[in-house]
C-alpha cells in the first residue's frame, strides 16, 4: 500500500497544502486581533488548528493513503486525548 | 490430595463470608441508614454471585476430575448461555448503579437549608482539626467566634453544615459512625461544603482518612453528640467562659 | 477457529524468512546485552522476582508494626534504628507503605507479566523469530533495570524514600517540609517512574508491532492465543495511559525543582510557615493525571494474568476454551472501559458529584466483561477431564480469588458505600485479592507451566503443591479478615491502629493477620528454592510436556535461540483439544497439518 | 532501528506495512497522549485562573509566535519535499531539502531563544505565575522535540548518500517532524492567541 502512496502526491500538491496552512495561520492570527468574544475566539482558534492538523496528518503524513492498522493508531489517541481533556475540564475549572 | 486441600480451603473462605455477614460499626446518622442498606443490598447480590460461581467451581473440580476411560467433550460455544450471562448481570449492574443515585445525592448534592442547620467551619492542618463556631453574632471570622481543637460538639437530630478547608496538605474528614467521609483540600479557594446529622447522643471519633504526613495515624478528634438542650447549655457556657479580648489601649511601655 | 473467512487468505502472508544467523558467542552479547527476546524475558523475570522479595520484605516490616505498634523489630531493629531502641519511626512506616506499593505494582507484577512473559512468549506464540525491534527491546530492559536501581537507592538517601503513598498526592509529595520522604527520595521516585515510562513504552511499541506484523502465515487475529491477545490489549493500555502520567511527573518535578505551582494552590502554610509558590494550581489535577495511568495500570496487572489462565485451563481440562471470541471482546471492552473509569478512585476527593455518578455507572459496567470471562472459565471446566498439576491449581485458585476481589470492587464502585469504605482496609483487601490472589497466583502458575520452555527442565511437583497449599491458605488468612476490618472503618496508611478507640477491639485481628503474613512470606521461600533448584537439577523436559497446542510447544525445550527451524504455517486455532480430528490423541497443535482422517465434525474454515 | 544481531528479520510483515513505519506511528500515538496530559492540565487550570491566565498570555510576543509558526510550517513543506525526493530516488534534492529543513528548525530555535531572552529580561520565569509555568514547560518540551529532530535530521543528511538509507528512514523522520509541527499548531493558539 505504501507503494501506491509514494506517487500519489506531487511537489505541487505539497506546495498547495503549504499555502493552505499559511492562509489558515494568517487567518487565526488575524482573528486574534479582532474584538470577538472570548468563547468565540477560542472556538475558532481550535477549529482552525484542528483543520491545520488534519491537513498535515492526511497529506504531509500520507495518512489518507495508509492501511487500517495505521489509521487506527492515529485516531485512537486523538479520541482519547479529547475525552481526557473534556472529562477533566469541569472538575478543575468550574467546580474547584 | 491437593484437590481435597483446595476444596477445604475454598469452603473455609466461603464459610467465613457467610457467617461474618455485614460487619459495619454502629450507625447513628440518617444517611448512614441508606448507606448501610445499600451495603447490605450489594452484600446480598455479591454473596449470591459468590456462592454460585465458587459452588460451580468446586463442583466441577470434583465432578470432572480426570478418570480413566472418559474423554473431555468438544464444546466451545453456546450462543444462548453466553447471551444470558451477559445480559442478566448487565441488567443487575445497571439497576444497581441507578439505585445508588438517590443516597449519593442526599449525601453530596442536596444540601439542607442553612437556616435550620448548625454551621461549623473546620480547618485541617498537620495533624489537627481546628473547629470554629460563629459565636453569638452568627457571623464567622469575628471576635466572638468560638474555636476548639479536635473536638466537635453537635446537637442531636439537627442537620450540621460544615465548611471544610485545609491549610497545608490533603486530609480527609471521616466520621466512621456517621458514615461521613470527605477529603479536605488545601487552599482558600477550595472550601468544601459538607452536611450530616446524628440521631443518637454519645461520644464518637473523628479520623483523618487521607495520608497527610508522619502524624497521619494520630490525627484524631472527638465528636460529641448532645441533646439539643445540652448543646444549647454547652454553647452558652462556652460563650460565657470565653474572656473577652481586653482592649485597654495600653501596651508594655519602655522607659517607665 | 470457526467462521473466520479471512483465516485462509492470511496464509499467503508475505513473510520472507531468512536463515537465522548463528548465536553471538561473546559473554556480554549473550548474557547481558542480549537482543534475544527469550533472554530479555528471563532477565525481566529474574529482576522482578528479586523485587517481589524486596516488596514482600517491606510488607513484613509493615505487618510487624501493625500488629505490635512501636515494638522493637526482631533481629534487625537495633541495627536500623539505634536511636529509638529498635522501633520504627512513623515516617519510616509510611515510606514502607509507599515503596511496597510502588515496587509491587511497577517493579514486580507489571514487569513480570509484560516484560517477562510478554517478551518470552509473544514471538513464540505468533510464530516469529524475535520481536520487531530487538535492540529497542534490550534498551527497554536496561532502562527498567536502571529504574529499579534508582528506586532501591531511594530507600537509603537522607530523609528516606518517598512517603506520600504510591499515589504521591500533592502537596504532600511536592513540599519538602510536609514529610521527610518528600526530599531527595521523592525526586528519585519521580526519576524511577519516568524511566519506567520509557521502558514500558519501548516494550509496548515492540509488542504491538510484533503482534500486528510478525504473525506466521495462517496466524489470523482469531487464531491468536488469548495470552497474546491480552498482551496486545495491555500494550495499548500502557502506550496510551503512561504518557499522561509522564506529563504529570514532569510537572511535579518542575513544582519541586524550579518553583512552578501546577499542583499547589494559593496560600498554603506548613507549620505556620507560608509556602512560597505562585499558587493557582490544583491538587485534584494530579489525581486525575495519576489515575488516568493508575487505573489502566491495574488492568495491566490483571489482563495478562487472565490470559495465562485462559492458556492453562484448557490444557489441563483437555477441552477448548469456552467462548473464545467472547473472551477477546471482553478483553477489548475491559480496555475501552478501563480508560474511562479512573475517577472512581477520587469519589471522595471533592469531585463534581454529578460527574461521579457517570464514573460509577461506567465502573459498574466493567464487571460485565469480567463476569463473562469468569463464566467462560467455568464453562471451560464443564465436562472437561481435569488434571491437577501445579499450574492448574494456581489457575483454579486464580479464578476463585479473582471473583472475590472483583465482587468487592462492586462495593467501592457504589458511590454511597464508597463514602464509608474509601481509604480503609476494605480497599486493601479488594486489590490484594486481585493482585496477589489473581496476578501473583497466575504468575506462579505460569512459571511452573512455561519453566520447561525456558530452562528445559520441570519444576518439582511436590514442592509446587506444598507451596500452593501453604500460599492459598495463608493468603486467605491474611487478606480475608481485612474486609471486616475495613468495613469497621480501619484506615489505610496508619502506623498505629491502636490510637483510635473504635479500632482497639480489633487489634487481635491485626496480630492474626501479621502472623499469617509471616507464614505467607515463609511459603514463598519454598518457591524460591524450587525455582533455583529446578533450573539446575529439575527433571529434563520433553518438547511438549503438557500436551499443549500453541506454537511454543512445537519446538524443543528449552526453546532454541532462533525459535523455529522454519517459520511454521498455522492451520487452526490454539484450543483444539479432544476433538475427533486428532484420533487417539486428544490435542492437535496449531501448526500440525491434519494427518488423521477426521472422523467427526470438522471445523469450518479448516483446510480439510 | 532495523533489526541487528543474531536474528535478522525482514521488516515487511503480514499486514504489508513496514515494521519501522508501524513502529513510528505507534510511537507517535503515545506522544499524542504526552501532550494531551499537558494540554489538558493547561486548559483546566486556565479555566480556574481565567483572568490571570489571559492577562499573562497578553504579555507574549504574538508576532514572533506567528513568525515561528510560519517557519515551522515551511519546514514541514521542505520535509515533505525531501521525502518525495528520495521516493523518486533523487538524492541531490533530498540533501537540499533536508538541509533547508534543518536550517528552518534552527531558525525556529533561534526565534524561540530570542523570545525566552525577552521574557527573562522582564523577569518572567517559570515560577512567575501559572501561565509562564505552562509556557516554559510546554514550549520547553516542544523545543526538546525540535532539538531531537535537528539531530536526527543531521544524521540522515550525513548519511544521505549511503544505500542503507532507504526511503522509509526518511519517511519516518518526516512523520516525526510533521508531528512536531502539529504539536506547535496547537500550542500556538493555546498560548499566544486565546
Ligand atoms: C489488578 C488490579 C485490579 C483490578 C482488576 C480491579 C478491578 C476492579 N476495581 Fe479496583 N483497585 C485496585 C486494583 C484492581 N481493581 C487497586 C490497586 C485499588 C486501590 C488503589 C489505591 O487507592 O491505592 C483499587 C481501588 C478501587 C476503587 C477505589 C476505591 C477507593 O479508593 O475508594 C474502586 C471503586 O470503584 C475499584 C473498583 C473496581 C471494580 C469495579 C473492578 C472490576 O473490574 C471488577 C470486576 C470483576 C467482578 C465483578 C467479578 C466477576 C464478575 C462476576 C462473577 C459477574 C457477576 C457480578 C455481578 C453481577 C456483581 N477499585
Ligand atoms: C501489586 C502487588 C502487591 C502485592 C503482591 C502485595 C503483597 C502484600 N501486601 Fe500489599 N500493597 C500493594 C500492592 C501489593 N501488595 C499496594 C499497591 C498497596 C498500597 C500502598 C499505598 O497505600 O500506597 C499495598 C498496601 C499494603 C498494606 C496496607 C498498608 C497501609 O495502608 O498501611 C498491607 C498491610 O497489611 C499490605 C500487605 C501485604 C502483604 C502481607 C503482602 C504479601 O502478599 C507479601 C508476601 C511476601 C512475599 C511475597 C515475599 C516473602 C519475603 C520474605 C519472606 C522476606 C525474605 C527476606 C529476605 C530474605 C531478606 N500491603
Ligand atoms: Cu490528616 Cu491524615
Ligand atoms: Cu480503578
Amino acid at each position: 500500500m505504501t507503494e501506491h502512496a509514494k506517487h500519489r502526491l506531487s511537489s505541487k500538491d505539497y506546495v498547495m497544502v503549504f499555502l493552505g496552512l499559511m492562509v489558515l495561520t494568517g487567518l487565526t492570527v488575524a482573528l486574534s486581533y479582532t474584538g470577538l468574544g472570548e468563547g468565540m475566539r477560542t472556538f475558532l482558534a481550535f477549529a482552525i488548528a484542528s483543520a491545520k492538523a488534519l491537513l498535515v496528518a492526511l497529506l504531509f503524513m500520507h495518512l489518507r493513503f495508509e492501511p487500517r492498522p495505521i489509521i487506527i493508531f492515529a485516531v485512537t489517541p486523538v479520541v482519547l486525548a479529547v475525552l481526557f481533556i473534556l472529562a477533566i475540564s469541569p472538575e478543575v475549572g468550574v467546580v474547584r | 490430595m491437593s484437590v481435597v486441600t483446595f476444596g477445604v480451603a475454598l469452603f473455609c473462605s466461603f464459610g467465613t463470608a457467610l457467617a461474618g455477614g455485614p460487619w459495619l460499626p454502629e450507625n447513628v446518622s440518617t444517611i448512614g441508614e441508606d448507606i448501610d442498606h445499600l451495603y447490605r443490598v450489594i452484600f446480598v447480590i455479591t454473596t449470591i454471585m459468590f456462592v454460585l460461581t465458587q459452588g460451580v467451581l468446586v463442583f466441577f473440580i470434583f465432578r470432572y476430575r480426570q478418570r480413566p476411560g472418559r474423554r473431555a467433550a468438544y464444546v466451545h460455544d453456546n450462543a444462548t448461555v453466553e447471551t444470558v450471562w451477559t445480559v442478566v448481570p448487565g441488567i443487575i449492574l445497571l439497576v444497581l448503579a441507578v439505585y445508588q443515585w438517590n443516597a449519593w445525592a442526599d449525601a453530596k448534592i442536596r444540601a439542607p437549608d442553612s437556616d435550620e442547620a448548625i454551621r461549623v467551619e473546620i480547618l485541617a492542618q498537620q495533624f489537627e482539626w481546628n473547629i470554629r463556631y460563629p459565636g453569638p453574632d452568627g457571623v464567622f471570622d469575628t471576635q466572638d467566634d468560638l474555636t476548639m481543637k479536635n473536638q466537635l460538639y453537635i446537637p442531636r437530630g439537627k442537620p450540621v453544615l460544615v465548611q471544610l478547608r485545609a491549610l497545608d496538605v490533603i486530609h480527609s474528614f471521616f466520621l466512621p459512625n456517621l458514615r461521613v467521609k470527605q477529603d479536605v483540600l488545601p487552599g482558600p479557594r477550595n472550601t468544601i461544603l459538607l452536611w450530616f446529622d446524628a440521631n443518637k447522643s454519645g461520644t464518637y471519633e473523628i479520623a483523618c482518612a487521607e495520608l497527610c504526613g508522619l502524624g497521619h495515624y494520630r490525627m484524631r478528634g472527638q465528636l460529641f453528640v448532645y441533646t439539643p438542650e445540652e448543646f444549647e447549655t454547652w454553647l452558652e457556657n462556652k460563650y460565657k467562659a470565653k474572656t473577652p479580648p481586653a482592649d485597654w489601649g495600653w501596651g508594655w511601655e519602655d522607659g517607665v | 477457529m470457526t467462521n473466520d473467512p479471512q483465516a485462509n487468505q492470511v496464509v499467503r502472508a508475505p513473510i520472507h524468512d531468512e536463515p537465522p544467523h548463528p548465536e553471538p558467542t561473546s559473554f556480554w552479547r549473550r548474557w547481558v546485552f542480549s537482543t534475544n527476546h527469550k533472554m530479555i524475558g528471563k532477565q525481566y523475570m529474574m529482576t522482578s522476582i528479586f523485587f517481589l522479595f524486596v516488596g514482600g520484605f517491606l510488607a513484613m516490616l509493615m505487618r510487624w508494626q501493625l500488629a505490635y505498634p512501636w515494638a522493637e523489630i526482631p533481629l534487625i531493629g537495633k541495627l536500623l534504628f539505634p536511636d529509638s531502641g529498635g522501633s520504627m519511626p512513623p515516617e519510616f512506616y509510611i515510606m514502607l507503605v509507599t515503596l511496597h506499593g510502588t515496587i509491587m505494582v511497577f517493579f514486580v507484577v507489571a514487569p513480570l507479566l509484560v516484560g517477562g512473559f510478554g517478551n518470552f512468549l509473544i514471538p513464540l506464540q505468533v510464530g516469529a523469530r524475535d520481536m520487531a525491534f530487538p535492540v529497542l527491546n534490550m534498551i527497554s530492559y536496561w532502562v527498567f533495570f536502571l529504574s529499579g536501581a534508582v528506586v532501591l537507592t531511594s530507600l537509603f538517601v537522607t530523609g528516606g524514600g518517598a512517603a506520600g503513598g504510591w499515589t504521591v498526592y500533592p502537596p504532600l509529595s511536592v513540599l519538602k517540609e510536609a514529610v521527610p520522604g518528600s526530599g531527595l527520595g521523592m525526586d528519585l521516585w519521580i526519576l524511577a517512574l519516568g524511566l519506567m515510562w520509557v521502558a514500558l513504552t519501548l516494550g509496548s511499541l515492540n509488542f504491538l508491532a510484533t503482534i500486528i506484523n510478525m504473525r506466521a502465515p495462517g496466524m489470523s487475529w482469531f487464531r491468536l492465543p488469548l495470552l497474546t491477545w491480552a498482551q496486545f490489549v495491555v500494550a495499548v493500555l500502557l502506550l496510551l495511559s503512561f504518557p499522561v502520567a509522564a506529563a504529570g511527573l514532569i510537572m511535579m518535578e518542575a513544582d519541586r525543582l524550579i518553583g512552578t505551582s501546577f499542583f499547589l494552590a494559593h496560600g498554603l502554610e506548613i507549620a505556620d510557615m507560608a509556602v512560597e509558590a505562585a499558587g493557582g494550581g490544583s491538587a485534584i489535577l494530579w489525581q486525575h493525571i495519576f489515575w488516568f495511568l493508575g487505573h489502566p495500570e491495574v488492568y495491566v496487572l490483571i489482563l495478562p494474568a487472565m490470559g495465562i489462565v485462559s492458556e492453562i485451563l484448557p490444557v489441563f481440562s483437555r477441552k477448548p476454551i469456552f467462548g473464545y471470541k467472547a473472551m477477546v471482546v471482553a478483553m477489548v471492552s475491559i480496555m475501552g472501559l478501563g480508560f474511562i473509569v479512573w475517577a472512581h478512585h477520587m469519589f471522595q476527593a471533592g469531585l463534581n458529584p454529578l460527574m461521579a455518578m457517570a464514573f460509577m455507572t461506567a465502573t459498574m459496567m466493567i464487571a460485565l466483561p469480567s463476569g463473562v470471562k469468569v463464566f467462560n472459565w467455568l464453562a471451560t471446566l464443564w465436562r472437561g477431564s481435569l488434571r491437577f498439576e501445579t499450574p492448574m491449581l494456581f489457575a483454579l485458585a486464580f479464578v476463585s480469588l479473582f471473583i472475590i476481589g472483583g465482587l468487592t470492587g462492586i462495593f467501592m464502585a457504589a458511590l454511597p458505600v464508597d463514602i464509608h469504605i474509601h481509604d480503609t482496609y476494605f480497599i486493601i483487601a479488594h486489590f490484594h485479592y486481585i493482585v496477589f490472589g489473581g496476578s501473583i497466583f497466575a504468575i506462579f502458575g505460569a512459571i511452573h507451566f512455561w519453566f520447561p520452555k525456558m530452562f528445559g527442565r520441570l519444576m518439582s511437583e511436590s514442592a509446587g503443591k506444598i507451596h500452593f497449599a501453604l500460599t492459598f491458605l495463608s493468603f486467605n488468612a491474611v487478606f480475608f479478615p481485612m474486609h471486616m476490618l475495613g468495613s469497621q472503618g480501619h484506615l489505610r496508611r496508619i502506623a498505629d491502629p491502636t490510637v483510635y478507640d473504635y479500632l482497639r477491639p480489633m487489634q487481635d485481628w491485626n496480630v492474626f493477620i501479621t502472623l499469617s503474613a509471616f507464614v505467607l512470606g515463609a511459603a514463598q521461600l519454598i518457591f524460591l528454592w524450587n525455582f533455583v533448584w529446578s533450573i539446575f537439577r529439575g527433571k529434563r523436559a520433553e518438547a511438549n510436556p503438557w500436551r499443549a497446542n500453541t506454537l511454543e510447544w512445537s519446538i524443543a525445550s528449552p526453546a532454541p535461540s532462533h525459535n523455529f527451524e522454519e517459520i511454521p504455517t498455522v492451520h487452526r486455532w490454539p484450543y483444539e483439544y479432544s476433538s475427533n480430528g486428532g484420533g487417539e490423541r486428544d490435542w492437535i497443535e496449531q501448526a500440525e497439518p491434519i494427518t488423521v482422517e477426521a472422523s467427526g465434525p470438522v471445523e469450518e474454515g479448516e483446510p480439510a | 532501528m532495523s533489526s541487528t544481531g543474531a536474528h535478522r528479520l525482514l521488516p515487511i510483515g503480514v499486514t504489508g506495512i513496514d515494521n519501522r513505519k508501524l513502529g513510528m506511528w505507534i510511537f507517535l500515538a503515545s506522544e499524542v497522549m504526552l501532550f494531551a496530559g499537558l494540554i489538558g492540565s493547561f486548559v483546566n487550570l486556565r479555566a480556574a485562573n481565567l483572568v490571570m491566565m489571559t492577562e499573562a498570555a497578553g504579555l507574549l510576543n504574538r508576532p514572533l509566535g506567528a513568525l515561528n509558526t510560519f517557519i515551522l510550517i515551511t519546514s514541514s513543506l521542505t520535509m515533505a519535499l525531501a521525502v518525495g525526493a528520495i521516493q523518486r530516488g533523487n538524492r541531490e534534492r533530498l540533501r537540499l531539502f533536508l538541509l533547508l529543513t534543518i536550517i528552518l528548525a534552527l531558525a525556529f530555535m533561534g526565534v524561540k531563544a530570542v523570545e525566552y531572552g525577552q521574557k527573562f529580561s522582564h523577569h518572567y520565569t517559570a515560577h512567575t505565575n501559572l501561565f509562564f509555568s505552562f509556557y516554559f514547560i510546554m514550549t520547553g518540551i516542544h523545543a526538546f522535540h525540535v532539538l531531537v529532530g535537528v539531530i536526527v535530521l543531521s544524521v540522515v543528511l550525513a548519511k544521505a548518500n549511503s544505500q542503507k538509507m532507504d526511503a522509509l528512514v526518511v519517511e519516518n523522520v518526516g512523520l516525526y517532524w510533521h508531528f512536531v509541527d502539529v504539536v506547535w499548531i496547537f500550542l500556538f493558539p493555546l498560548l499566544y492567541l486565546t
